[in-house]
């Protein structure tokens, strides 16, 4: 037996008896345990399977062909690019595993520890299982089985209207892109009936022009709104924030990733990508979810909302490297191509990454602050330095800051699309350039992004109680997070050997380019496509440290004078929490520029005293952002579904002879199709 | 068309019945009802035994008596116990009135006939020509209990159906064998005392036995 | 490791250059103006007084109050030393291209806007939130502009884009050429805070960006960021110079050509300073919200290049 | 007769005139009802067994002139009797805090024992006719238990149900009839010509306009019965107001038996006529079923009405598989057991609710996870389950039916279908979301009493879950025959 298959099995039973063992949990502490002892040997045995598949690029497979033959059995298939993933569920469930140990310890009493102990590992089951599908079947059971967990999961803290909401909306749009997917896998299998993966790749090949674009498009929606790509993404600013804070990191961190899985299986390794208008509709999705993703973000004053519409943004970064990979391969530059899908690898590993920490260590402030709303936070930076530090340290890399992670693989991206640059066609040419506006403009709004982030919840003076009382979380999250913000570090470092890695799983994908070589040189440097662009992360890192560092050191030793005062308040003497700029007001001019998208609603009302109205007691200034694309494709949905129903309700009109009225025109019509048909 | 006497005879006694349900279309008085379903009644024992006596099948005696004990005497009585008990409630306006009811019964009538052409061919029976017939009875049968309100003339309605089913077993198989002729024999007879149970209910629960009252359950 | 020293030797140039260009370009506008302003090195003997004094730090302040001077000060300095100055880069350049000098100044202004949080001043959160949403909104351009640029070299290293256009002289004159310089200008003109975006010189509470973000610092503190600013407009004014016309630069490191290519450096450097100074003196400063208007002009002269650039080409 | 046919046929049969015998209702009568229902339900998979065994589709077990268990009969009684058991098992009577008026009791005992034979003999026996005969059977006695506490609702339902179905399933019969005359007609009078088997091997010489003629008739009588929209109206009020175990024998296994009736002529028709005309019907009726149920769901107050609605819905899907060639065939069949085990389970968890809280209306029961966590949970399940979400079985079947769709190209139907069974997501996702949910309205006792029935339940839950993970192979291959039984 492999280390592979070994592994898998050590996952497989690991997570399951996660799930059982902790529903018979005697207690909720007991509970805690044994969810996380059962979760984190799944996580153990998934990254063994991973890491081994990685190192000897050698699949693993299994058939349980007895299991549901009707509709074809059970089948595990680990190619690189699934362990990529499964490694992926690893590198963001342990750490989450061992957080939550602690973090869930504020349900005790609450809510069901044991039912969140078997959806966690369920959910932990369902997303390895996800990559590791060989089948259908398997593939969707493996896909529902994390949807219905994760719904669970989502409604934890059901006692808030909001989550119930969220839930819905989650559970809504999950189902929907479920259904999507169906048709789009069994366009793909063969009439036989057969429904393994290595079927439906013979059987694309062969398929007919249009009916490759429908399955390309059923793939791009129903892995796209898992993803979270723009409109389909509504459903992620509201359940990521409603979520443990922990599975707000694995949701953000992996889940979602799955459909960036998805697309790369489905659209790459299936379809063998198409014509280039497939690359270009990518592209436009990534380009509308990026940006689109990046301006709530900053709009929003809900520090976990604001981290769920940056993984919208991701996303879209992610998309814009598949979008440009499958131009390139459709214009025959299948090497080039590979460098598109491996830096939208390299951004999935790295926003797991950074996101999994931002999202951990916000579960802390909102364990300590008692709120999700920036505007009640505020000079956590005191009680919680570390934390600060992780948090920064995530900020930094969602800003794309050299030479963090989030920069290395942003690099790679742009150089993706500089690469369509080159293609001689006007439409190409046009659309690529302003791709790459708008992902420098994303980035732009993602560093404005966090500055708010951080600077907002954590600098300056607290604005709430909560938030002035704020210490330290237990050791061991702390401890967590700082592998991550390590992780979040090293990957930037050796970004370029991971790419090299990364290149090599994307080239298994494409039988035209299975034999292209990576343009890195070296570890030490990322390169471009042509090889002479280049960048390497470890050298600004050293060359920063000696930029910032021999400054210092000469005016420490100089020797450097200071004290203390207040904060220069125009003449005020006591300053106070209240006179700091706010979440809203920091997000200000730019909600002015972009207000066409955000199409704010203002209330301005002023309180004055009933003798005199120059006396004024109090002015309340209310904006809301509204979402507004959510409201123009979800409306008309909803309202027409209503308008509908209600037309279906009023058959059941309650008088029987209505009824029998029907059952006789029934008859009638039968009977005349009856009498025509022949 | 050969005139023969059981070709005639079946002609008549479905042309009767047909007729019999028209006459509950036009009229509006219980009581008229349930004369009116006897009548028909009787002519479908008639029809049977008439059928029987030609086509020299003598179980359709048998089915002829039964069917005159059940529903020429029986269940008419057991209607006129009913009527009585609710009082003279007429039929006060049904949803469609006498004049429509009369001319969608003539439409109905037609569109058996444009239905039933096509396969009327396949047997040369001499009551084959009570087929249409029999549709047609069907058809005005769930026109009644389609368009009136009162429950008991539903239930006439629904009896009025059976006997149709019946008429056409009768005139298109010379009946069907005795075993399912008595388990619907059986049936029939269940069904109309469930239902007369559950009149009693509606009067009891309702205090009217007017199906328009019986609209709380909806959507 | 001879290129090495040259390339140290010439960030050293560039960060001592810094305060004169400053002062120049004050100088220059004063005279423009009718008065007769303070001297070019001025800058300098601000310098002297601030690192001679002591520093005052708001109780409210973090410890990224204080890291934050020297962070934008070693990031301008970082970046310095990328881009060319004196001797044209060759083949891999130290550490990055294009891409990695814009992300550099980012990380300096990322710091630099959370400084300007982190005191609590109400000035500091203006400044802060106006400042990162200009530098948001320039990012757009200047990628477009390096697009531009890479369009001619086929690649966004520093190395490639000179060694391109000075083999090819005509094309740094062609259509796409000219629309990315002047995109690329306008951007400078936003990134340092100078008019019409922003005014380097006033303390009106109201119109202040940078000034207000740095409010609070004072002493050494206030040195280094303003050295650190100075640095950048130098950077940005270099880019702006050997990116477009590159003649002069020393292609190798034989005393004449480093002698040549100081010389034309400087030289390229006073032409643009004066061509600031002129421009400040002619326009008043934009209303904050009328300053995206101003960006999305650099924006649309941006795309206009790589769509001319790939239209010749 | 063979000895596990009667075994299947006559212990509910005694156990119903147990309980009309004595008076005044005992306890002990409930008791012979469940370990009747119990021998009855080893029977049924005795029979099952025997089937298997016997491997070809065309060699059922336990012939005689009346009696014929094939593949389909085996799979429809297991359905039948395991849904009997469930509901006798919870039914009142047995004890407990629950009970109520003796009388009713006893009525409750009599009929729901009756309804359970009939049922068994409607799928067991081979003459059409005595099957018709056997259904409407199923009509009377069921009605009758409806009205078991006569409010006005419960009244006005069993009324709409008695005379909806009555008129529908005469319907039918008029179709049997027309058959009966066709076969006369073209083939003479042969013994034994309601029969199943002969009518399908003399199909071929049939007049095939009569006979489609026929299968209208027959289509809208068993439809009707089968909840098939526009003829559903009576569902969802009898669904309703019947007790909770009616209810599951009626949602769960009534329905499917109307469902084997129009299998069963569909596949006579189709030896005489071209399949499309079955099955453009059956495709026209089960989406507008699915249609309607799926919209009547979306704006529903009540949690026992969504039940039913739901029924009509997955009916539909039923419908719309037996039009879909084999592979819909075998997708339907599957869908009828999965379907009788989630609905049934749902109605009887529907029933504790209803009894706890005292309300039918989903708007009043708010918190339901923390009043009876376990009936809760369950619960949710059993509504899951009907979604279609893995790993329960009506996933499975729907999967598959969705893939029958689409390798017979009818690509259209997929994609109705799936927006179809979206609007169910959303709308019972939404119902649910609201009762387990929230806060718990005051004057409710919290915490589970009598929890027996819950292992009953959660066995269900077992069920489900093996037929959506597993699928065992005998149950695999007991469909497949079915399937082979039904198309040729």
């Amino acid at each position: 037996m492999s280390f592979g298959t070994l592994g898998l099995i050590v996952m497989v039973i690991g997570y399951a008896a996660g799930a059982s063992v902790s529903l018979l949990a005697p207690s909720d502490r007991a509970a805690r345990v044994l969810t996380a002892i059962g979760a984190a040997v799944g996580g153990i045995g998934g990254s063994i399977a991973a890491a081994s598949v990685l190192i000897t690029r050698v699949p693993v497979e299994t058939t349980f062909a007895s299991l549901v033959s009707a509709a074809g059995g059970i089948a595990i298939r680990l190619d690189p690019l699934g362990a990529f993933f499964l490694l992926l569920v690893a590198i963001v469930g342990l750490p989450a595993t061992v957080y939550g140990i602690t973090y869930t310890g504020e349900y005790e009493g609450r809510h069901s520890l044991r039912l969140f102990g078997l959806m966690f590992n369920g959910f932990l089951l369902g997303m390895s299982l996800v990559p590791c599908a060989a089948n259908v079947f398997t593939f969707l059971f493996a896909w529902e089985l994390m949807a219905i967990t994760s719904y669970f999961l989502v409604m934890t803290e059901s006692q808030h209207a909001e989550t119930r909401q969220a839930g819905l909306w989650y559970a809504v749009m999950t189902h929907f892109g479920f259904l999507v997917l169906l048709p789009m896998f069994l366009m793909m299998a063969p009439g036989g009936g057969a429904t393994a993966f290595a079927d439906l790749r013979t059987h694309a090949a062969l398929m007919s022009g249009p009916a490759r674009n429908v399955v390309f498009l059923l793939a791009l929606v129903a892995f796209g709104s898992k993803a979270g790509l723009v409109p389909l993404h509504v459903w992620l600013p509201r359940a990521h924030p409603a979520a443990p804070s922990h599975v707000s990191a694995l949701m953000s961190g992996v889940m979602i990733k799955l459909g960036v899985y998805g697309v790369l299986r489905v659209v790459v390794d299936f379809l063998g990508a198409g014509p280039a208008w497939w690359g270009g509709l990518v592209l436009a999705a990534g380009s509308i979810s990026a940006l689109t993703g990046v301006l709530y973000a900053l709009a929003d004053n809900d520090l976990k909302r604001l981290l769920a519409y940056s993984s919208v943004e991701n996303v879209g970064v992610i998309f814009l490297g598949i979008g440009a990979g499958l131009v390139l391969h459709s214009y025959g530059l299948h090497a080039l191509a590979l460098v598109g899908f491996g830096a939208a690898l390299l951004h999935t590993l790295n926003h797991a990454c950074f996101k999994a920490l931002l999202f951990l260590a916000t579960g802390n402030l909102l364990h300590e602050a008692h709120t999700r709303n920036m505007e009640r936070m505020g000079g956590l930076i005191k009680g919680m330095p570390q934390t600060a530090v992780l948090f920064l340290i995530g900020s930094a890399a969602a800003a794309a800051l050299p030479p963090l992670n989030g920069f290395a693989s942003e690099w790679m991206v742009f150089q993706a699309l500089l690469s369509g640059v080159q293609i001689p066609q006007p439409d190409v040419a046009i659309g690529a350039p302003l791709a790459i506006g708008v992902l420098a403009l994303t980035s732009g709004l993602a560093a404005a992004c966090f500055v708010k982030a951080f600077g907002i919840s954590f600098l300056a003076m607290p604005r709430s109680d909560g938030a002035a009382r704020a210490r330290e979380a237990h050791w061991s999250s702390r401890a967590v997070m700082g592998v991550l913000a390590a992780g979040c570090v090293g990957l930037g470092l050796a970004a370029p050997r991971i790419f090299d890695g990364l290149f090599r799983i994307a080239a298994g994908l494409s039988a035209a380019a299975s034999s292209a070589s990576p343009p890195a040189v070296g570890s030490l440097w990322l390169a471009a496509p042509n090889g002479v662009a280049q960048v390497s992360p470890l050298l600004i890192a050293a060359a920063a440290v000696l930029a910032i560092g021999v400054p210092m050191a000469l005016v420490r030793l100089r020797g450097l004078e200071w004290r203390r005062a207040d904060t220069w308040g125009c003449g005020r003497i006591q300053q106070t929490a209240r006179m700091e700029y706010t979440s809203s007001a920091f997000a200000e001019p730019l909600r002015r520029v972009f207000s066409e998208l955000y199409r704010p609603t203002e209330d301005l009302s002023i309180n004055v005293h009933p003798d005199s109205r120059y006396f004024v007691r109090s002015i309340t200034y209310t904006s809301a952002v509204v979402p507004w694309i959510e409201r123009a494709f979800y409306d008309p949905v909803a309202s027409g579904m209503r308008a509908f129903a209600t037309q279906v309700r009023r058959l059941q009109g309650g008088s029987v002879h209505l009824y029998l009225l029907y059952l006789s025109g029934a008859l009638m019509a039968a009977l005349v199709a009856a009498w025509w048909f022949k | 068309m050969v005139a023969d006497p059981l070709s005639q005879l079946v002609m008549l006694g479905s042309s009767g019945m047909l007729l019999t349900a028209l006459i509950v279309l036009w009229r509006k008085g219980i009581p008229a009802y349930v004369t009116a379903y006897r009548w028909q009644s009787w002519l479908l024992a008639a029809i049977t035994a008439t059928v029987g006596y030609y086509g020299h099948d003598p179980q359709l005696y048998w089915v002829a008596a039964v069917l005159l004990a059940l529903k020429g005497i029986a269940i008419p009585a057991l209607l006129r116990t009913m009527q009585r008990r609710f009082g003279a409630e007429r039929e006060a306006t049904p949803y469609v009135n006498t004049e429509t009811s009369l001319a969608i019964a003539g439409v109905l009538v037609l569109f058996a006939y444009v239905i039933a052409r096509p396969w009327m061919t396949i047997t040369n029976l001499p009551t084959r020509q009570g087929l249409p017939l029999a549709l047609a009875l069907l058809f005005v049968s769930l026109l009644i209990v389609v368009s009136r309100k009162k429950a008991m003339t539903q239930v006439i309605g629904f009896l009025m159906l059976e006997n149709a089913i019946a008429l056409l077993a009768a005139v298109g198989t010379y009946g069907v064998p005795l075993l399912v002729e008595f388990g619907v024999f059986l049936d029939a007879l269940m069904g109309f005392l469930v239902m007369q149970i559950f009149v009693y209910h509606i009067h009891e629960t309702f205090d009217t036995i007017d199906v328009e009252a019986l609209t709380r359950l909806r959507h | 490791m001879t290129r090495y020293v040259a390339v140290l030797l010439q960030t050293l140039v560039a960060v001592a250059l810094a305060p004169g260009l400053v002062g120049f370009i004050r100088w220059l506008k004063a005279r423009l103006q009718g008065r007769r302003g303070a001297a070019p090195w001025q800058p300098y003997f601000e310098l002297r007084k601030l690192f001679g004094k002591e520093a005052v730090v708001s109780h409210t302040a973090s410890w990224i109050f204080t890291a934050t001077p020297f962070v934008l000060f070693g990031t301008s300095v970082l970046v310095a030393s990328v881009v060319p100055l004196i001797v044209a880069p060759a083949g891999r350049f130290l550490i990055g291209d294009l891409f990695a000098t814009v992300y550099l100044l980012l990380l300096g202004t990322f710091f630099l806007a959370l400084a300007g949080l982190d005191t609590g001043s109400p000035f500091g959160g203006m400044g802060a939130s106006r400042e990162m949403t200009v530098v948001a909104l320039t990012e757009p351009t200047v990628a477009l502009s390096i697009v531009a640029l890479a369009l001619n070299a086929g690649s966004t290293s520093f190395s490639e884009i000179v060694s391109r256009t000075l083999v090819q002289p005509s094309a740094a004159l062609g259509p796409g050429h000219l629309l990315a310089f002047a995109a690329l200008f306008i951007v400078t003109l936003a990134e340092t805070g100078r008019l019409p975006v922003d005014n380097p010189s006033t303390h009106l509470e109201l119109t202040m960006i940078h000034e207000a973000m740095i409010l609070e610092y004072s002493g050494p503190y206030l040195g280094l960021i303003e050295w650190g600013a100075a640095l950048k407009l130098l950077v940005f004014l270099a880019l702006a110079a050997n990116l477009f016309m590159p003649w002069g630069i020393a292609l190798s490191l034989s005393p004449a050509a480093v002698a040549i290519g100081l010389l034309s450096f400087v030289a390229k450097l006073g032409a643009l300073s004066v061509a600031i100074a002129v421009l400040e003196t002619r326009v008043a400063k934009l209303r904050l919200f009328r300053v995206p208007e101003l960006l999305s002009v650099s924006f649309v002269l941006a795309l206009l290049a790589v769509m001319s650039t790939f239209l010749v080409r | 007769m063979n000895p596990s046919l009667s075994l299947l046929l006559l212990p509910p049969l005694i156990a119903g005139i147990v309980a009309l015998v004595v008076r005044p209702y005992r306890r002990f009568v409930a008791w012979v009802s469940v370990v009747c229902a119990a021998v009855s339900f080893a029977a049924s998979v005795a029979l099952a067994v025997a089937v298997v065994q016997a491997g070809t589709p065309d060699d059922p077990v336990a012939v005689s002139t009346l009696w014929r268990v094939d593949a389909l009969s085996a799979l429809l009684a297991v359905c039948i009797a395991f849904v009997a058991l469930l509901a006798s098992a919870l039914g009142p009577g047995l004890g407990g805090a629950d009970e109520e008026d003796p009388a009713r009791m006893r009525q409750f005992r009599i009929f729901t024992n009756a309804f359970a034979s009939t049922m068994l003999v409607a799928v067991t026996i081979q003459n059409v006719a005595l099957m018709w005969v056997a259904i409407e059977a199923t009509t009377i006695t069921s009605a009758m238990v409806i009205p078991l506490t006569r409010t006005k609702a419960s009244v006005e339902a069993s009324w709409k149900y008695l005379l909806i179905c009555s008129v529908g399933i005469a319907l039918a019969f008029a179709g049997t009839v027309l058959a009966y005359f066709d076969f006369v007609a073209t083939a003479g009078e042969v013994p034994g010509a309601l029969n199943w088997t002969v009518l399908r091997e003399t199909a071929r010489v049939l007049h095939p306009q009569l006979l489609q003629t026929a299968f209208a008739f027959v289509l809208i009588g068993y439809g009707t019965k089968a909840g098939l929209a526009p003829m559903h109206t009576w569902l969802p009020d009898a669904h309703s107001e019947a007790p909770s175990p009616v209810s599951a024998m009626m949602s769960g296994v009534l329905l499917a038996v109307a469902m084997y009736a129009i299998a069963r002529w569909k596949a006579v028709v189709d030896a005489a006529v071209d399949p499309w005309f079955t099955n453009s019907l059956l495709l026209g009726f089960g989406l507008l079923s699915v249609t309607i149920g799926a919209f009547s769901l979306v704006i529903q107050r009540h949690y026992k009405r969504m039940l039913a609605y739901s029924s009509v819905e997955h009916m539909g899907l039923v419908a719309v598989g037996l039009a879909l060639g084999p592979l819909g065939t075998f997708a339907a069949l599957l869908h009828v057991v999965n379907h009788a085990v989630a609905k049934s389970m749902s109605f009887l968890l529907a029933g504790r609710i209803l009894h706890r809280y005292d309300t039918t209306e989903i708007g009043g029961v708010t918190g339901l996870l923390r009043v009876m966590p376990w009936t809760g949970s369950l619960f949710a399940v059993g509504i899951l389950a009907l979604v279609g979400l893995p790993p329960f079985g009506l996933f499975v079947s729907e999967f598959l039916l969705i893939r029958a769709a689409i390798v017979t190209s009818r690509f259209w139907v997929a994609g109705v279908v799936l927006v179809l069974l979206l609007t169910v997501f959303v709308s019972l996702i939404a119902h649910l979301n609201r009762m387990l949910y929230g806060e718990m309205p005051s004057g409710v006792a919290i915490g589970e009493t009598r929890s027996w029935p819950l292992v009953a339940l959660a066995l269900s839950v077992g069920v489900l879950i093996v037929l959506g993970v597993t699928l065992p192979q005998p149950i695999s291959t007991l469909i497949a025959q079915s399937v082979r039984g039904v198309i040729r």
